[in-house]
């Protein structure tokens, strides 16, 4: 049992005990792999697991938690997301405590994968921006220092994303799973028929991505939950990355680093 | 299923032999989106809708020329959709198939769109309250108010002072023809106060600014006085007997009155207000006022208005000449602004009119120093403040009238006299009468001996560089815009430019307007002006409030809407609107009417349209583009 | 008969005067240019164009008023942020990112306009039809 | 030969009939592709591979696409139902739990008065041969059910690799006479091929030793545990994606669609699912199943207690893939365990 799982129950044991939180949102093992936990109780708390497995982002069900007072444990994607939470004001700050992980990069799972392989290291971990989340009131080291593996990872040349696209079965995985993605009516979804109608239409999956896409410029944490939790493994992340790139080239603006900034793109300085 | 009439004009059968109509005529009367097809040559002759009996015809599809001719014809657009096919097919393509087949595939895009077309944009019928608030009692305010109560309409002035009358009423002469400043205004701030359709509101501010055009909710603060306006008949009796004397601010702080006070005679109202800032609230007052009308433990007040129209007149503050080390303002008795002279100068002044240095000496030898604050990068601004050149004179022409023998030296940088009758009436009578221009902007006044100025200058015509001694200097200051304004303008909504000065909807097109509909401006809170200028502003901003009034009811241009549940509060939109008319309430977003645009910017930063503007949503323009591009 | 390109070009209120000006003035341009009036230019939704693409339009133009001289610089500004965003996109995603233009036309361009139309037809020729809806009919 | 008889066809033999299935008719097979299995119509015999322990997506759509033309309203000639066309298939090498959903399937949508025409249409023209499983998933628990691992029940021939070649067992008219059309390459079924049959079975079975086993009675009052602590907890896991149902073997409920295309009004119907938070909107907006954990339980209750009161078989094979593809591990075997 590695040392900083031990760490991150006492810190939860604790902060259930002096009732700094009514919950505590971490991840629990669950058969081959690891799914994310609700703590309520003091004693629960040695459910709590770390390893390389947490690949989901816990930031999607605060926004649901809104009003608790709930303790959350984060890598540096999940800090970035609840970074962004906050600058859209979808949470309170105030109201989270966060357990940021030093975090070494994540396995991905593969499923019905012929290789046997339950999970592969994540590629989008090669390209993080911040291994600790930019916000943390409890901060847990990892246990092995030095920089993660070699994350490998296909590279996706342009003319393969069409074909990529056309293998989605448009069940919203990659929807539900992104913090940052709440919708009352998603557009996506079939909300909006003229853009992409609720039953899937091959033709329409071009518009559904794109249109996702460019719902996230600027704003994608790149913490690879839509690529993880999608059943056809499309690299989600690699797309949203080109246009995070886009935004770090004309505005040098990486979203999740500060609360209080805003997407710089189409945003007219106060001043302006 | 919803049906659409097309209506293809041939432009006096011009473009017949361009356009194939009748290969038009069968493709879309076979459609079962369409009601019918009808072919007319002139569209935009006077009464063409009522011809084709297009009355009760809903949706239609007008295929003809440019629209900018066509909506005059057809009235505000409700639900007709304008497909161009003269300019773009007929008079665009080289050959008649290419013309038909372009002409084919835009009607079909414009049906799409004709058939998810929603009630017209644009709310109708807004209820209009015909009462008008004037924020500023100055020659621009009261102008304005005049005006509009002349119209018929109920108008509130809310003035700071305890006076309406503004920075004329300070003033000893005017220009161009030096008649007395406070006998033109004086009548005119009268009127005001014996109008039964202007209330002034003195001693008071604008705290908050709700709502839209035709029904601002406004709340005023009115701060204490102490006096009871209704009570308090002006007889003065509490003056006698008040103890406490304190600097007056309409006489620049250099004549004291008492702690009980009326600001200057001709005050509008007459009332008396205390500064309880110097009382010592011995009760002296109270006792001698046979009304009883003295209250000590009076509180602020608020007053909730229900206005149609707001015209901002506030006027604007003078630079602070203590930002200029180099003149030692404050510092030199003999060193005083051009309002301090003003009041100097006035016979209701401290010194009676007659022109007396501090230490009560006569002065001989006055220079004027222009543009103290004008026209530098520095902490002043950066344009000309338009009256300086001229009051210089025009106090210059005071002195040498006053006293003959005395000497008046004006520094200038390029010498104004662009208004009406200043060439004659200042400049040429100034050269006349001795007063002496050097062009230059002195770099420092020295103190020497007996208490009179050495001014250090070079003058930029001859080149010669030399130091005047003067008995007096006075510092022609420039206009500069307080913190003050820059508060107003925010709880009204309104921006401000660099300098502070209220930013006008367009400088050319619409000078007197502010980019909030139904807030207006004039006088100097909106740049350098003098009072001829401010005066026809103020008529100006009335004419635009009364004939705001006139109309029976208002119909705004289309706004943008938020959707109350849809909205989830993230505040993408914000960033988007140029003209700030988004704002955030409670959890959500909620869009100004009287401030927004239409121009549809946050219309794409929605992911799920939440916000929606008239009839430019995907719901429309995607039909729209799919049948164009159907094969 | 030989293919032709389709193209939609939405047109902001001063730049369809403009549009407008070059048929007046007697400037042909190739007839499968389909334009759409807007108010602004700002109100075209990305999304709007990703589905011109998807319906088969081979290449998409934006036309707006020069920054400089319309009354509110803001909104063109914005369509050249949003163009420019989603002309990364297409790139990334293997669609040539010439097939999306955005264009200056002030309203009395017309000259300019059709010049500009008849070019960008030539090349978008070159490039050859896109055809998302064929391309994405997945196998089996 | 009488159905349920046992027949013998050796390894070069199968390829044979593989060619011959594929020139005559449509075959759809697994086939591999960028590190996963999935069911793709094969053009010749060598691109299916068969040692895989299950496909990423069951052949359900197959039988039920995720998205297809009801009907259309002409404008000239009215209303007119889109023809079924469906040509003659042989899906081959289907896991025994996928093929017993076809047979749950077959007992929900073709059950009269009004069977589904579309389904009924693809489901007869259809030859399903089932290839019992070598080594049992992970997730697998198609013991509870009695779905496999050797054999299913909605399978014409169900074929078993043994040593040397396939022991095929007949078991519905349709694969009598497919394997009548090939006679020669089949010959008797003799002991050693039972022997290593039994044998399969035992060691399989062996396999799933500790895994779950029965499927009790409580289940069938599954409704009122509703308030269970249990449901609680776990519904606050759920994303409410569409993943479970549209990877789930035997989901069939659907969605449909009108809309205007060109000048033709078009009635489509698809895949849809009970998780999400729109499955049962009104068009007044009104929901009954407004909270997450009444959608989260109606998902179990349905399988596992409405479908077995109705169709006397339970809604679930046991093929473990909501299990392994949801994002966020719930997991229906904790179901069972809790009230199996």
């Amino acid at each position: 049992m590695s040392r900083a799982e031990d760490e991150l129950r006492s810190i939860a044991r604790s902060l259930l005990e002096n009732r700094v939180v009514e919950l505590v949102l971490g991840y629990e093992r669950y058969g081959r792999s690891v799914r994310p936990c609700f703590v309520s109780k003091p004693e629960e708390a040695g459910r709590l697991v770390w390893s390389p497995e947490c690949w989901f982002n816990l930031a999607k069900y605060l926004r649901s938690l809104r009003g608790r007072r709930v303790g959350v444990v984060a890598k540096g994607c999940d800090g970035r997301s609840i970074v962004e939470l906050v600058n859209e004001n979808q949470v309170d700050r105030g109201s989270i405590i966060v357990i940021a992980v030093e975090c070494t990069g994540v396995n991905r799972p593969v499923k019905y994968g012929s290789t046997g392989a339950a999970s592969i290291p994540a590629e989008y971990c090669g390209r993080c921006v911040s291994r600790v989340s930019p916000v943390a009131d409890y901060l847990v080291k990892a246990d092995v220092q030095g920089p993660p593996e070699e994350s490998p990872g296909a590279t996706v040349h342009a003319s393969d994303w069409l074909s990529l696209f056309a293998k989605c079965l448009k069940c919203s995985a990659c929807v539900k799973a992104c913090p940052l993605c709440y919708c009352t009516e998603c557009s996506i979804e079939g909300f909006k028929p003229d853009l992409v109608h609720r039953l899937r239409d091959s033709k329409e999956l071009f518009t559904f991505h794109l249109t996702r896409a460019l719902h996230m410029a600027g704003r994608c944490v790149e913490c690879g939950a839509c690529e993880s939790a999608c059943p056809v493994e499309i690299p989600l992340t690699r797309l949203y990355h080109e246009l995070n790139e886009w935004f770090r080239e004309n505005y040098s603006y990486v979203p999740g680093s500060r609360i209080g900034e805003a997407p710089p793109a189409l945003v007219f300085k106060e001043d302006g | 299923m919803r049906r659409v009439t097309v209506v293809l004009c041939t432009c006096c059968s011009t473009l017949l032999e361009k356009i194939d109509f009748d290969r038009l005529r069968s493709v879309f009367s076979s459609s079962p989106l369409v009601r019918r097809v009808l072919i007319t040559d002139s569209l935009c002759e006077k009464n063409a809708c009522e011809n084709l009996g297009l009355k009760d015809d809903g949706r239609i599809v007008v295929a003809a020329c440019s629209s900018r001719l066509l909506e005059a014809a057809f009235g505000k657009p409700s639900l007709v959709e304008f497909v161009n096919i003269r300019e773009q097919c007929a008079w665009a393509c080289g050959s008649r198939e290419e013309a038909t087949l372009k002409a084919i595939r835009l009607v079909k895009g414009g049906v799409q769109k004709a058939l998810r077309v929603s009630q017209p944009p644009g709310v109708e019928g807004l209820k209009i309250t015909r009462e008008a608030l004037v924020i500023g009692g100055g020659i621009a305010g009261v102008r304005c108010a005049l005006d509009i109560a002349d119209a018929g309409y109920r108008v509130y002035i809310v003035e700071k002072e305890p006076s309406i009358g503004g920075v004329m009423a300070q003033l000893d002469k005017t220009f161009p023809t030096l008649d007395c400043s406070i006998c033109v205004e004086g009548p005119l701030l009268s009127e005001a106060g014996r109008n039964k359709n202007i209330t002034i509101i003195p001693n008071a501010e604008v705290v908050e600014v709700k709502g839209r055009v035709g029904d601002f909710k406004v709340r005023v603060r009115v701060n204490p006085t102490y006096v009871d306006p209704d009570k308090c008949n002006g007889c003065g009796e509490c003056v006698n007997v008040c103890p406490v004397y304190q600097p007056n601010k309409y006489d620049a702080d250099l004549k004291p009155v008492k702690a009980i006070y009326c600001p200057f005679a001709q005050a509008v109202p007459l009332k008396y207000v205390i500064n309880m800032d110097h009382c010592v609230e011995c009760g002296l007052c109270m006792k001698a006022c046979t009304r009883a009308a003295i209250n000590l433990g009076d509180e602020p007040k608020n007053v909730e208005l229900n206005v149609g129209a707001i015209v901002v007149a506030v006027g604007s503050d003078l630079f602070d000449p203590r930002l200029k080390p180099e003149y030692h303002y404050g510092e030199y008795e003999n060193v005083i602004t051009n309002m301090e002279f003003e009041r100097i100068i006035c016979a209701s002044g401290p010194t009676g009119g007659v022109l007396l240095r501090r230490d009560g000496k006569p002065a001989k030898r006055v220079a004027f120093i222009q543009c103290v604050g004008s026209r530098e990068s520095g902490p002043g601004i950066e344009e000309c403040s338009y009256y300086c050149c001229a009051a210089s004179m025009k106090e210059a022409r005071l002195i040498l009238e006053h006293d003959r023998e005395a000497r008046v030296f004006i520094f200038y940088n390029e010498l104004r006299a662009f208004g009406k009758g200043w060439e004659d009436l200042l400049y040429r009578r100034c050269l006349e009468e001795g007063v002496v221009f050097i062009r230059s902007r002195p770099s420092e006044i020295r103190r020497i001996g007996n208490g009179s100025l050495q001014i250090v200058y070079e003058d930029t015509l001859t080149g010669r560089r030399g130091e005047l001694e003067v008995d007096m200097v006075v510092l022609a200051l420039g206009f500069k815009p307080s913190w003050r304004m820059v508060e107003l303008a925010r709880r009204l909504g309104v921006t401000v430019d660099k300098h502070g000065f209220i930013q006008e909807a367009h400088a050319k097109m619409k000078p007197l307007e502010t980019r909030v509909r139904g807030v207006f401006v004039a006088g100097t809170c909106h740049g350098p002006r003098d009072i001829v200028e401010s005066a026809v502003e103020g008529s100006g901003a009335a004419a635009l409030v009364t004939s705001l009034f006139r109309r029976s009811s208002l119909r705004l241009p289309e706004a943008a809407e938020v959707s109350a549940e849809k909205c989830t509060g993230c505040g993408r939109c914000l960033s988007s609107c140029e003209y700030r008319a988004i704002v955030r309430e409670g959890d959500k977003v909620r869009v100004l009417e009287s401030v927004c645009n239409g121009c549809g910017a946050c219309l794409a930063t929605c992911p799920q349209e939440a916000i929606t503007l008239g009839n430019w949503g995907l719901e429309q323009l995607a039909p729209q583009v799919s049948a164009m591009l159907e094969d | 008969m030989a293919w032709k390109p389709r193209v939609i070009v939405f047109t902001c209120w001063c730049s369809s005067s403009g549009v407008d000006q070059a048929g007046f003035e007697g400037f042909t341009y190739p007839p499968n240019v389909s334009t759409i009036r807007v108010p602004c230019s700002a109100i075209i939704n990305p999304s709007l164009i990703v589905k011109a693409f998807e319906k088969g339009a081979d290449a998409v133009l934006v036309t707006a008023c020069r920054p400089s001289e319309l009354r509110s610089v803001a909104p063109s500004r914005i369509t050249e942020a949003r163009v420019s965003l989603l002309r990364r996109l297409l790139k990334t995603i293997g669609v040539e990112e010439d097939r999306l233009r955005i264009l200056w036309i002030s309203s009395n361009e017309g000259g300019l306009f059709s010049r500009e139309v008849s070019r960008i037809l030539g090349e978008v020729e070159r490039l050859g039809p896109l055809n998302i809806g064929g391309r994405m009919v997945e196998q089996g | 030969m009488r159905l349920g008889s046992m027949l013998f066809i050796s390894e070069d033999g199968f390829k044979l009939l593989l060619e011959e299935l594929v020139s005559s008719k449509k075959v759809i097979a697994p086939v591999e592709a960028d590190g996963f299995f999935d069911f793709k119509a094969i053009k010749h015999a060598g691109e299916a591979s068969l040692d895989y322990t299950n496909t990423r997506l069951p052949p359900k759509r197959f039988f039920i696409p995720q998205r297809e033309v009801v009907f259309k309203h002409y404008p000239e000639t009215g209303v007119r139902q889109e023809p079924g066309i469906s040509v003659e298939t042989v899906l081959l090498a289907v896991r025994p739990c996928d093929a017993s959903a076809l047979s749950i399937l077959d007992n929900i949508l073709l059950k009269p008065p009004h069977p589904d025409p579309f389904y009924e249409s693809r489901r007869r023209s259809t030859t399903v041969l089932s290839l019992s499983c070598a080594k049992p998933g992970e997730e697998c628990f198609c013991n509870v059910f009695q779905t496999g691992p050797v054999r299913g029940s909605g399978e014409d021939v169900t074929l078993t690799r043994i040593t040397g070649g396939f022991l095929a067992e007949l078991r519905s008219e349709r694969g009598r006479l497919l394997v009548n059309g090939f006679r020669s390459l089949f010959e008797k079924a003799v002991s050693e091929h039972l022997e290593e049959y039994g044998e399969l079975s035992r060691r399989l079975t062996g396999e799933m030793e500790g895994r779950i086993k029965t499927v009790g009675e409580q289940l069938v009052k599954l409704e009122e545990k509703l308030g269970d602590e249990y449901f609680q907890q776990a519904a606050q896991r759920c994303l409410e994606c569409s993943l479970c149902s549209f990877v789930c073997p035997v989901c069939y409920c659907f969605d449909t669609e009108d809309y205007l295309e060109k000048n033709t009004y078009v009635r489509a119907k698809g895949w849809d699912t009970c998780a999400s938070p729109f499955f049962t909107r009104m068009a007044s907006g009104l929901d009954p199943r407004t909270s997450r954990v009444d959608r989260f339980c109606h998902r179990f209750c349905h399988k596992l207690s409405r479908i077995p009161l109705a169709f006397n078989a339970y809604g679930c094979v046991g093929c473990g893939r909501c299990v392994s593809l949801c994002p966020t591990g719930v997991d229906i075997r904790e179901v069972l365990k809790r009230w199996g």
